[in-house]
Order: C-alpha cells, then sequence, then structure tokens
C-alpha cells in the first residue's frame, strides 16, 4: 500500500524536525501524569505486601485496620469476585493474592484513608498470618525436579506426552527448519558456550500512580499512567465485572513505560477500593513497590551452538533457552527463539524454548521482549566464531545476513529489509576503523525485532479556521503526537502548526491496542492518513457543493481544492481554511475516521558498534564510543527516531553492565531502588552516535517501520564483544560488573 | 489448497504433521479448516495465534486472504513491550 | 513526630537530652529522609541544627580548620584554603550523592550515619581529623574512627552531637586523596573506599602517614600496616605494592549486593595504591 | 498530629502552608499547594525529578521536610518561565529534542539551570557530571547534554 507521495520521496513536512505539541507543558511542569491528578474528595490508597517469596495466606485480620479513624476502606482477595475469565484471572492474582503470596512484595491488602500517613497506619495494623513455604528465585533451580512448586495445576505444554506431574516449566517451544545434527556435520568449526542473564526492570521514572473513582452503580472513571488505556478499561472491567461502556479510563501523561506499563498492576485496587468507600481513590506506588511488584523481564539460562564451514558459510545454528517469567506462565520465549537467529540465512535451526516459573513478580514486556538476552547469546557466538575462522566480525555476518526471500528462524521468508544496509554502513563508518587504546575492544552485534500492528481507531476534526484535531488512541510515551501532527499535515497539504493530537480517552474512539510492538507511529499514523484521506473526499465534496460541480471533478492538491481538469469549471483554488469555513452551510462538521486492525508492519534491524575500556585491576567497563545503525523504513520525525535509537542504546548499556535484580537467600529483592539497580546516569555515557537507514516498508503509506524496540536487541550482545575483546576473555554472563568482569580476568590467567 | 505451516513444537497438537494442507480463502476459513483436520489445534487457535503470509505477519485478522501458493506460518502469538 | 530549629547547640543538646522517644539530628538530612521515608527510622523528634549560626563556619583553628556541623558538602568544595590544605578530605565530601545531595548532605552527618560505606571518613581518618562531641556533661574530642560503633550505631551517648570536626594543621609536603570504587561513575555507595594522608620531607622521603579503609567491614578503620609500608620510603612501586597488600590483608568485607569479598579485598589493594600514588603527586606538588 | 506552620517565598510568592512535621518539601509542594511540576521518581534522592532550589542550592525537595523551609526562598519548574516567555534552556530543550516522556524533564531543567547560573561554560564532561543525579530512562542523555551546552554557548553570546 505503499503511497505514491512516499516512493517518489516528495515529502514536504515528514522528515523535518518541529516542536512536539505537548513541548511547553512538558517544560513548564504543566503537564499532569498518572500521580498529578486531584479529584473532590479523594481518598489515599496503600497496598500491604508480601514480605515473603512463597507463603500461604492462613488469615487476614483487618479489623484494627478498619477500626482506625481516617480510614474508609480495606480490601482484600475477598472483595473480588471469583467469576472472571480466564485471560485476566493470572492479572488478578498477580494484583492481590488470592491465598497465596508468590513472591516478595506480591499485593495482599489495600487501604484507602484520608491521608497518606494514615493509609501508612492502617497498612500496619492489618494481621497476615502466613505459612511460609520453601521458594525458587533461580531459573535453572526452578527446573529441577525437586523445586519448590508454585502452582499444583501447571503442567508442562508443548511435549509430545502431556506429563501427569504439575512442574514449573509451564510450556515448551520449538521452532527451526532442516536438521541441525546435518548441518553441524557439515561445519568446520563450530562453538557452543552457555549464558545467563538476570533480571532487568524498564526503569520508567514515573512509578505507576492513578486515581479510581466507582460509583455503586458501577459506572466509573480512571486516570492512570499506562500504555494502554483500552486494555486497563477492558481488564478492570473483566475484574470488577462491570460494563466497559460503563468505565472511562483517561490515559494521563505517561513518564516511560517501554513495555512495563502494558499490564494493570493497583488500578483495580484503586476501583475497588473507591466502590467500597464511595469516594475517588488515588494509588501511587513508592519505588519500592515498582521493582518488587510490577513486571521485570525474564532471567534467562541459554545454550548457543553455532558451525559454519572454513569459506565462513554458517551451517548450523542451534539454541536452548530457558526463561523464567515470574510466578506465573507467560515469560517471553517463545519470542526469543524466534527472533534468536533471525539476523542469519542457515539451513538448518533450531531453538528450543522452556517457560518457567519461579517465586518473582510475573514478569512484563521490556522492548522487544525475549529478544535482547538471546541476541546477546547468539551474536556472542556470531563473534566468536568469526574470530576461530580468522574473520572480520562485520564481514563474517554480511556474508551471513538473512536477506529477502531467505526462509527466516521463525518460519517464514524473510520480505525486503535493511539489515545488510545497516552492516554496510557500519563497516564504512570511520568508527569501524578509529584506533583504540591499551585495555580497550570494539564490538559489534545486530538484532531483530517483528514490529506489530493491531487495532487502531482514529478520528480527524476540521475547525472553521481550518485547524484541524486529530485524537488518537495509543498512548504517546515518547513524542508520537508530534508524528501524527506531521502526517496529517504532509497528507491534508496544511502546516504542522495547524495540526493538533490528543490522545483521546476510551469512551472517545473504538478500541485501540496498546502502544507496544512499536506500533504506534505506525498504526496510529496509518490509521490517521486514512483519516486524512476520508477528510479530504469530504472536503472536495464541499467544494464541489460550493462550485456546484459534480464530487468527482475536485482533486485536492498542496492544501487546496482544485477543479480537477479543464472541463471541472474555472475556479480559484479553496484552501482547508475556506472550505472549512463554509462548512456550516454546507452540511454541518467536517471530520476523516478509519477503524482498522493495522496489518503490514516491517521488521527491523539494526547493527550496533561500541568500543569500551576494561581497567584491568577493577574490572570496570567504561562505554567510550557508540553508533547506532538501525533500519527506521521512514523517519516520520527524525529527532525522536534518533532518540528511540539512543535511549534503545543505553538502556541496553545498563542492562549489559550494572542493571540486574539481587535476590537474597531468603527470596526477597535485595536492590529495590534506584541507588542499587544502577541504571546509567549522565557521566557514565559519551554521546550516541546514530544512522537512520532507510528502507522504506511497503506496508505502510509513508514507509515507516515501528523503531522502539529493535535498538535494545543488539547493545548488550555487542557491549560483551568489545568487553570480551578488551578484556581477553569471553564473557558470557549479565550483567558484566566489576566483580564479575575482573574474576573473569583472574580466572583466565590463572 | 494452501500449505499451513506449523512452528515445531505446535506439532505435538497435530499428530505431528509439520504443515497441513487445507482448502481456504481467508484466514478464518484456514483455522477452520485446521480445526476440523486436527482438533487439538483447535484451543491454541481459539486462544490467539499469528499468521505470517508472505512473511508479512497477521494478528486476529479472520478476514485476510489467502492464496494456494501462499507461503503460510502460524506462529505463536506475538506481543511487544 | 516534633519538629524543632534550635538556634543554639546547647538549646539543641537539651532537646535531645529531654527527648523521651527517639531523637534525632537533622543536618543535611539525606540519610534521615530517606530512613524515615522507608520506616527504618520512625523518630519522635528531629532537631533540625541549620538554624545554629555557628554550625555553619568553617573557621581556622591552631593551623588547621573547624568544619561545622552544617556545612554541606558543595559550601565545603567552595573552601579554596580546605581544599588546598586536605584534597582528599574535600573529595571524599564531594563524592557524597549527586549536585542535589551536595547542597544539602553535610560531613558531619556523615560521620554520624555510621555507614561503613561513607565517603568522607576514610579521608577523615586518614587525616587524623578529630570530632568534637557536645552533650548535657559539657563537650569532648573523638578521634572521627571512633565516631561508630558499627552499621548505624555511633558511639555517641543520649542528648550528644557532633557540632564540627577538626582537620589538623599541615606541614609542607602532606597531602593526601581518596579514592572509592563504585559501578558507576556516580550515584552508588562506596564497594571500597580509601583514604591516604601522607607527608614528606625535602628529599620526598615519607615520615608520616595514615590509611583509612572504608565499605570492607562493619566501621571505617586505619591500617597502621599500610601507614608503616608508606613511612621512610620515596613512596616507590615497592612501598605501594606493599601497601596494596597491606590493605588488601586488612579487609574483611562480606558478600553483598555491592561486591564480593574476593573482589573488595582485591580493590581495596588497587585502591589504596593509586590512593597513596594520587597523594604522594600531590605532596610533592607533582600532581 | 499537630501541623507546622510554614512562611515562604516561592516562586516570588509569599506562601504559608500546614504540613506535618515529618512531610517532606516535595509532597508539600504537590499535594498542598498544587505544585505538581515536581515529579516523585523515587523519594529517595536517587532520580532528582523532584529537583527545586532552596535558598539558591539545588537539592531534590523528597530530601528536605516542608518544616526546614520556614523563611526559605524556593524556586520551582513552575517559576522557571518569564510569563510566556521560555527560558533559554525550555526552548533549547524543545529544539534539541530532548525529552521523550518528560518525567524528568522539570528536574533537569531546575538542575541546569542551576548548572549555568553557577558555570555559564561548561564541558561536556562537567554538564553529565553535574546532572549525573538526574535520571532520564528514555533519552540516553545525548540530546539533553546536547541542549544544555548549546543553551550555555546561547546565553554566553547573548
Amino acid at each position: 500500500m505503499l503511497d505514491k507521495t512516499a516512493e517518489n520521496g516528495e515529502f514536504k513536512v515528514i522528515g523535518t524536525r518541529p516542536e512536539r505539541p505537548d513541548g511547553v507543558d512538558k517544560v513548564t511542569g504543566r503537564a499532569r501524569f498518572g500521580a498529578d491528578m486531584v479529584m473532590p474528595g479523594m481518598l489515599i490508597g496503600k497496598v500491604l505486601r508480601s514480605p515473603h517469596a512463597h507463603a500461604n495466606i492462613k488469615s487476614i485480620d483487618t479489623s484494627a485496620a478498619e477500626a482506625l479513624e481516617g480510614v474508609k476502606a480495606v480490601i482484600t482477595a475477598a472483595d473480588f469476585t471469583a467469576d472472571v475469565p480466564e485471560a485476566e484471572y493470572d492479572t488478578m492474582v498477580n494484583c492481590i493474592a488470592h491465598g497465596k503470596a508468590l513472591y516478595d512484595g506480591h499485593g495482599v491488602a489495600a487501604v484507602a484513608a484520608t491521608s497518606r500517613s494514615i493509609a501508612n497506619k492502617a497498612l500496619k495494623l492489618i494481621k497476615v498470618e502466613y505459612e511460609v513455604l520453601p521458594h525458587v528465585t533461580d531459573v535453572e533451580e526452578a527446573c529441577k525436579d525437586d523445586a519448590p512448586l508454585l502452582h499444583d495445576n501447571i503442567f508442562t505444554e508443548g511435549l509430545e506426552e502431556t506429563p501427569t506431574t504439575p512442574s514449573n516449566i509451564s510450556g515448551r517451544v520449538q521452532f527451526g527448519h532442516g536438521d541441525v545434527d546435518e548441518g553441524f556435520a557439515a561445519a568446520d568449526k563450530v562453538v557452543e558456550r552457555k549464558f545467563r542473564t538476570e533480571a532487568t526492570h524498564q526503569g520508567y521514572i514515573e512509578p505507576h500512580a492513578c486515581v479510581g473513582n466507582l460509583s455503586p452503580d458501577g459506572t466509573g472513571e480512571l486516570w492512570c499512567c499506562t500504555q494502554g488505556h483500552f486494555m486497563v478499561r477492558n481488564s478492570c472491567a473483566a475484574i470488577l465485572g462491570l460494563d466497559i461502556s460503563r468505565l472511562r479510563v483517561t490515559a494521563s501523561e505517561i513518564g516511560g513505560g517501554f513495555g512495563g506499563k502494558t499490564t494493570i498492576f493497583i488500578e483495580p485496587l484503586a476501583l475497588a477500593l473507591s466502590r467500597k468507600a464511595g469516594r475517588p481513590v488515588k494509588l501511587v506506588m513508592s519505588r519500592d513497590e515498582v521493582f518488587r511488584a510490577t513486571g521485570p523481564t525474564s532471567s534467562a539460562s541459554m545454550w548457543i551452538k553455532i558451525g559454519a564451514k572454513n569459506d565462513g558459510t554458517i551451517t548450523a545454528m542451534e539454541g536452548l533457552l530457558k526463561y523464567q517469567g515470574g510466578a506465573f506462565k507467560g515469560s517471553w520465549v517463545s519470542l526469543g527463539c524466534m527472533t534468536a537467529f533471525a539476523c542469519y540465512r542457515a539451513d538448518h535451526m533450531k531453538t528450543v524454548g522452556y517457560d518457567v516459573l519461579v517465586n518473582r513478580p510475573r514478569a512484563a514486556a521490556y522492548r522487544a521482549p525475549g529478544a535482547p538476552m538471546a541476541a546477546f547469546a547468539v551474536e556472542s557466538v556470531v563473534t566468536e566464531l568469526a574470530g576461530e575462522l580468522g574473520r572480520d566480525p562485520l564481514e563474517f555476518r554480511l556474508q551471513n545476513a538473512a536477506k529477502e526471500g531467505d526462509q527466516s528462524s521463525y518460519g517464514p521468508k524473510h520480505r525486503a529489509h535493511g539489515l545488510m544496509e545497516t552492516l554496510e554502513q557500519a563497516k564504512a563508518h570511520d568508527h569501524y576503523n578509529a584506533p583504540l587504546g591499551p585495555n580497550q575492544g570494539r564490538g559489534v552485534a545486530c538484532g531483530f525485532w517483528f514490529n506489530f500492528g493491531g487495532q487502531t481507531s482514529t478520528s480527524l476534526n476540521i475547525g472553521a479556521d481550518g485547524t484541524v484535531n486529530v485524537s488518537v488512541g495509543t498512548v504517546d510515551v515518547g513524542g508520537s503526537r508530534a508524528s501524527m501532527c506531521l502526517m496529517v499535515a504532509e497528507e491534508l497539504g496544511v502546516p504542522y502548526e495547524k495540526v493538533r493530537c490528543v490522545v483521546a480517552d476510551t469512551s472517545s474512539l473504538g478500541h485501540n491496542d496498546i502502544t507496544d510492538g512499536s506500533r504506534t507511529t505506525f498504526s496510529s499514523g496509518m490509521a490517521l492518513i486514512l483519516s486524512a484521506r476520508d477528510a479530504k473526499q469530504k472536503l472536495c465534496a464541499r467544494a464541489a457543493k460550493i462550485w456546484e460541480i459534480p464530487e468527482d471533478a475536485v482533486e485536492w492538491v498542496d492544501g487546496h481544492a482544485r477543479p480537477a481538469g479543464p472541463n471541472a469549471g474555472e475556479f480559484d483554488p479553496m484552501s482547508l481554511a475556506e472550505v472549512a469555513g463554509k462548512a456550516e452551510t454546507t452540511g454541518g462538521p467536517i471530520a476523516g475516521h478509519h477503524e482498522c486492525n493495522a496489518r503490514g508492519a516491517g521488521v527491523s534491524f539494526a547493527t550496533h558498534m561500541v568500543d569500551t575500556e576494561v581497567d584491568p585491576e577493577t574490572g570496570r567497563v567504561t562505554v567510550l564510543r557508540y553508533t547506532v545503525f538501525q533500519d527506521a523504513g521512514k523517519a516520520i520525525h527524525p529527532a525522536y527516531v534518533e532518540g528511540q535509537f539512543q535511549g534503545g542504546a543505553v538502556q541496553g548499556i545498563g542492562w549489559a553492565i550494572n542493571e540486574e535484580y539481587i535476590y537474597g537467600e531468603d527470596g526477597r529483592l535485595q536492590n529495590a531502588g534506584f541507588l542499587d539497580y544502577r541504571i546509567p546516569v549522565a557521566s557514565d555515557l559519551p554521546m550516541i552516535d546514530t544512522v537512520i537507514i532507510e528502507t522504506p516498508n511497503k506496508g505502510h503509506p509513508y514507509g515507516v517501520r515501528g523503531v522502539g524496540e529493535t535498538s535494545i536487541v543488539p547493545p548488550m550482545a555487542a557491549i560483551a564483544n568489545s568487553v570480551s575483546a578488551a578484556a581477553g576473555v569471553r564473557l558470557t554472563e549479565l550483567p558484566m560488573s566489576p566483580p564479575r568482569v575482573l574474576k573473569a580476568m583472574d580466572d583466565a590467567k590463572a | 489448497m494452501v500449505k499451513v505451516n506449523l512452528w515445531g513444537s505446535l506439532k505435538s497438537a497435530a499428530s505431528g504433521r509439520a504443515s497441513i494442507d487445507v482448502e481456504a480463502q481467508t484466514i478464518r476459513q484456514m483455522f477452520r479448516a485446521l480445526g476440523e483436520q486436527e482438533p487439538g489445534l483447535v484451543p491454541i487457535l481459539d486462544s490467539g495465534i499469528t499468521v505470517a503470509i508472505d512473511g508479512q505477519i497477521y494478528r486476529d485478522d479472520w478476514f485476510k486472504e489467502v492464496d494456494d501458493d501462499s507461503e503460510v506460518y502460524l506462529l505463536p502469538r506475538m506481543e511487544g513491550g | 513526630m516534633r519538629f524543632e530549629a534550635p538556634t543554639t547547640v546547647e538549646d539543641a543538646v537539651s532537646l535531645l537530652a529531654a527527648e523521651s522517644g527517639m531523637a534525632r539530628v537533622l543536618a543535611g538530612g539525606t540519610d534521615l529522609l530517606v530512613q524515615m521515608k522507608s520506616g527504618i527510622s520512625e523518630p519522635d523528634l528531629v532537631v533540625d541544627i541549620k538554624r545554629i549560626a555557628a554550625l555553619h563556619e568553617i573557621s581556622e583553628e591552631d593551623g588547621g580548620f573547624r568544619i561545622g556541623a552544617a556545612v554541606p558538602g558543595i559550601a565545603l568544595g567552595e573552601h579554596a584554603g580546605v581544599k588546598a590544605a586536605w584534597p582528599g578530605v574535600v573529595e571524599g565530601t564531594e563524592l557524597i550523592g549527586s549536585t542535589q545531595v551536595q547542597g544539602r548532605a553535610t560531613m558531619v552527618g556523615n560521620l554520624c550515619n555510621c555507614s561503613p560505606a561513607a565517603d568522607s571518613v576514610p579521608a577523615m581518618a586518614a587525616a587524623g581529623a578529630i570530632a568534637r562531641v557536645v552533650g548535657p556533661n559539657g563537650s569532648r574530642d573523638v578521634p572521627v574512627e571512633d565516631i561508630a560503633q558499627g552499621p548505624g550505631k555511633s558511639t555517641l551517648a543520649k542528648g550528644e552531637l557532633v557540632d564540627s570536626v577538626l582537620l589538623p594543621a599541615r606541614p609542607d609536603h602532606a597531602s593526601d586523596a581518596y579514592l572509592r570504587f563504585i559501578p558507576r561513575t556516580e550515584m552508588d555507595i562506596a564497594v571500597v573506599g580509601c583514604g591516604v594522608n601522607l607527608v614528606l620531607d625535602a628529599n620526598g622521603t615519607c615520615t608520616d602517614a595514615r590509611v583509612a579503609l572504608g565499605a570492607v567491614a562493619a566501621r571505617i578503620f586505619l591500617v597502621p600496616a599500610a601507614a608503616d609500608a608508606l613511612i621512610g620510603t620515596s613512596v616507590d612501586d615497592a612501598a605501594l605494592d606493599a601497601v596494596a597488600a597491606a590493605c588488601s590483608a586488612a579487609a574483611t568485607p562480606i558478600d553483598d549486593k555491592r561486591g564480593t569479598v574476593e573482589f573488595r579485598k582485591k580493590v581495596s589493594g588497587v585502591l589504596a595504591r593509586r590512593a597513596a600514588t594520587i597523594a604522594r603527586d600531590r605532596a610533592k606538588g607533582t600532581a | 498530629m499537630s501541623q507546622v506552620h510554614v512562611h515562604t517565598k516561592i516562586n516570588g510568592d509569599t506562601t504559608e502552608f500546614l504540613c506535618e512535621a515529618d512531610e517532606p518539601l516535595l509532597d508539600v509542594l504537590r499535594d498542598r499547594l498544587g505544585l505538581t511540576g515536581a515529579k516523585e521518581g523515587c523519594g529517595t534522592g536517587d532520580c532528582g525529578a523532584c529537583s527545586v532550589m532552596v535558598d539558591d542550592r539545588l537539592v531534590c525537595s523528597c530530601l528536605v521536610l516542608g518544616a526546614e523551609a520556614e523563611g526559605r526562598t524556593i524556586e520551582t519548574i513552575e517559576g522557571m518561565a518569564d510569563g510566556e516567555k521560555l527560558h533559554p534552556l525550555q526552548q533549547k530543550f524543545l529544539d534539541h529534542a530532548a525529552l521523550q516522556c518528560g518525567i524528568c524533564t522539570p528536574g533537569f531543567l531546575v538542575a541546569a539551570k542551576a548548572l549555568l547560573d553557577h558555570n555559564p561554560d561548561p564541558t561536556e564532561t562537567e554538564v553529565r557530571y553535574w546532572l549525573a543525579g538526574n535520571l532520564c530512562r528514555c533519552t540516553g542523555y545525548d540530546k539533553i547534554v546536547r541542549a544544555v551546552m548549546d543553551t550555555a554557548a546561547e546565553m554566553r553570546g547573548a
């Protein structure tokens, strides 16, 4: 469906870098985020959380808390109905424990009180009797036969024969083609290694926050920070037994999500408290709660084996991935398996994945969920194998890169994409040939992500002065409203400044899927372009009426209605403002709409290059230089595309070097704060250079590919390759924290 | 006939078959035909599944056309971050 | 909780002494407020000492400097005299937290928080700094390394507070340095900290030295063997190797979320060597 | 619990408030005075999103008690623009796309202004270390650092 405009590259405003529509509010402190909302009569909610990693809840006595002056409601699992649809059941149980606390931080009860200090006091008055159970937080330990069992109703799915005993392994998946044994037999060199990664957190700076207001008649409103307010509405309605139509959810400005705000944690609790108290309830997580009780990534245990001929041809690729997804099934191991080898062409590929349950918070998506850890393992082995073959790591990748028509690791044949281009640009970049000093190393790695479309509904309204309002239902996490306005301005032929975009509430548009899967600029952009085309038709029709000529005799060019040809008649072109100004007398308001399940999302590839230096005496890693090469299809607002590349790379740097969930022997999280969960700070980093590659996606009118997720796939591998070169020893565990790097270097010397 | 390729571990729900030929013009017809041939697939198809047609990914898209010479792969439900 | 902001040290001491519940002194508050937020500390009385004018002063005393308990890190860093005489103490204090924390956190507060990982304390201990403890029974002078009893626990009696710390006078050819190891470049708690203070004679021979380690035991402590390894030498490679070995040997760390025993012991030596080198070069005027 | 009566000047306005003795200044600003520009990202001084100026010192308002503000002068993000004229830093943050989600932006702006007031010609390293107490998870800091450097250059030229 690639549009003529894009093919000819004749964009007027696409590709420019204007100020974002929400910009002034964001730099003046006026923008309203989740915790900034106040409703009249509002109470403050707080959640009591389990201090145990695994415990039966024998009883909960809330009487003393309820008796405290200022406490207006106390809720436990007993306040939630049992007949919740299966799809939402785990989500509900993750919000509030039903009979059993499954991880340190699992919600057990909640209170609403007239002040924060009273709510805190009330929490201390709730008496919970726990029967502490043995726990398991390690993915390998959880797979053992004698591991403490989280659920007695989970039997491993995906096996040839359905097992009869329950397990912490909820499923096995397998992908691939060919026969890897045959492939390895044909190889001259084979490298295989085991890898481990720890869980990381999205680390958005804004803790989850919401204000719920639910009337006894089941009509309610909810204000919250989320990546998908329609998802919040549907989930909360299901859990609380409400009609979807009665719950209006408004998405606040959102202070980062990265996948972590694609599900709910506190929203149904706020609504249930509100229903019980008869007043609005605000619930805001503390940072400690964010780390303990929201959705970090999986930790992973992986084995990768790759073989190649002496001429550099990869003959076989095989992997075994075990991902823990926390206390419920649904780690992203399938996506790890599907993406692991997606950058390569080989006749024989096989990945097997296990979805493992442990006593940790339920994993949530984090930017290209499941892919980064697999890429860390695979790209490490690819570089090592290149070294064994005496090949340059970029050359080796260029030789084996998947191209259009090659069978992909996840099944279908690849369509046109920009992987080769990222590799070629990387090879040609001056970064690749810059000199390195002592204890320094350079690493490269590739990464792949699918990108998704999904349900999308948009509206476009033209004002009497010719300015344009557009409404989307996809939350703007990183500046997407600017891109929306650019696309509409391009399509209508009006200046960017004349178009404004809002994220509408759930009662104002059709259902929109979450802002996830790098889909927003793609899907809402596509729907808006089609909304604009819808509006253009109506504008032409109005002009035709005014001119009293047939509708098909009018065309829309450069923001004006014009007679389509010499036979249409002699009329001066009418601008959008002129047609809009006559809307009242020509048939009423002029608007455009589009609803779709957006098809045609294009995959995106990236190659990252990084130089690091390792302190040989302390193992400390310093990132010296970093360059991202990524295919954006078409960069609508290049500054925000660069921003996605840079942000993803830096999150990957954190994941590679310092970020990790640290559990104690007692199964409790040891580092539930930004002090010891060490995300990169400004002084840790160099500038992050970016090269935007534009291989248009034929599935989008302007050629857009999602860009938000791919950028976190290569960094850990690129850094591992760089650090391994600098340290003189292959690093196989994340994070590559100083004690780990120093030990690896010392062990290698010994 | 459309040749529908299953991902590795889906075979266990389809009598060990790696691919299944069905008569279908749309994804919906394809799902229906698959379920008739291999009832073990029905719960998985119902739980939401992704379909790749000629390398393009479709989620929840019943009426997308499938041609006899289309390359069709079933894939697990995918979600991003 | 009660909040008081007295204007004299005597009033502060009286308030602290008279409180029957838990009383805490508030200087910069960058530790106390975090402890209150997490529920680790639930004081009945908080005494803000920042309204006591004298405690904001940095004054010269017997050729040294007396640093008031309410002097924030940023003010210490802005004091040219202290910076010239005790660059290690200043850099230790300036490493406490972010720019924002520097606007609040005080060296004395860092001392009284009794964290074994406190950044200003190894340098102060190496400097031979003396804390002046004021209490209901008058004042007493205490070497800074004796203020902490263990993590979060001080040797101060009820009603006592540290109103200032004295950094002693400096002879010629003397300097100090503090280094800490953290995984990031900022915002972390020391995994290992090391302060080295030394005096050279005109020929560059070390005549006096003190070496202190942080974050590798329950308290910050002096390593006399490391000091002995420096004294009488030109602080050459052999002496530096001996300092490193002495510090690695003296460290008795634990495994925790911030580092392993093995790592901390090794890095204690690495930092001691590096800090001693910096202090030597500063004393020689070649830094 | 009896409350503390505090007199301050906030963004040039004489302001009185009552607060609990153990209530952080951040909560006072946000919950009692409606100044929600300062954000709580951590409540423990680790993220800088609540940065404000107290008597010309940059602080995390989560690490200051409201009661301590007696007689102090406080400046917040809400006071940074001069009426409808943005401060040059605010404009440069927009020009450079130095924000994505924007939750950290008020804290960065307050901290960056404190830097430029104190050092009009900072090096990139100085900018990075000064701002190390302000966490941003979206941008990787690249565009933020560029925006601050560019503002400094422009203000020096002005």
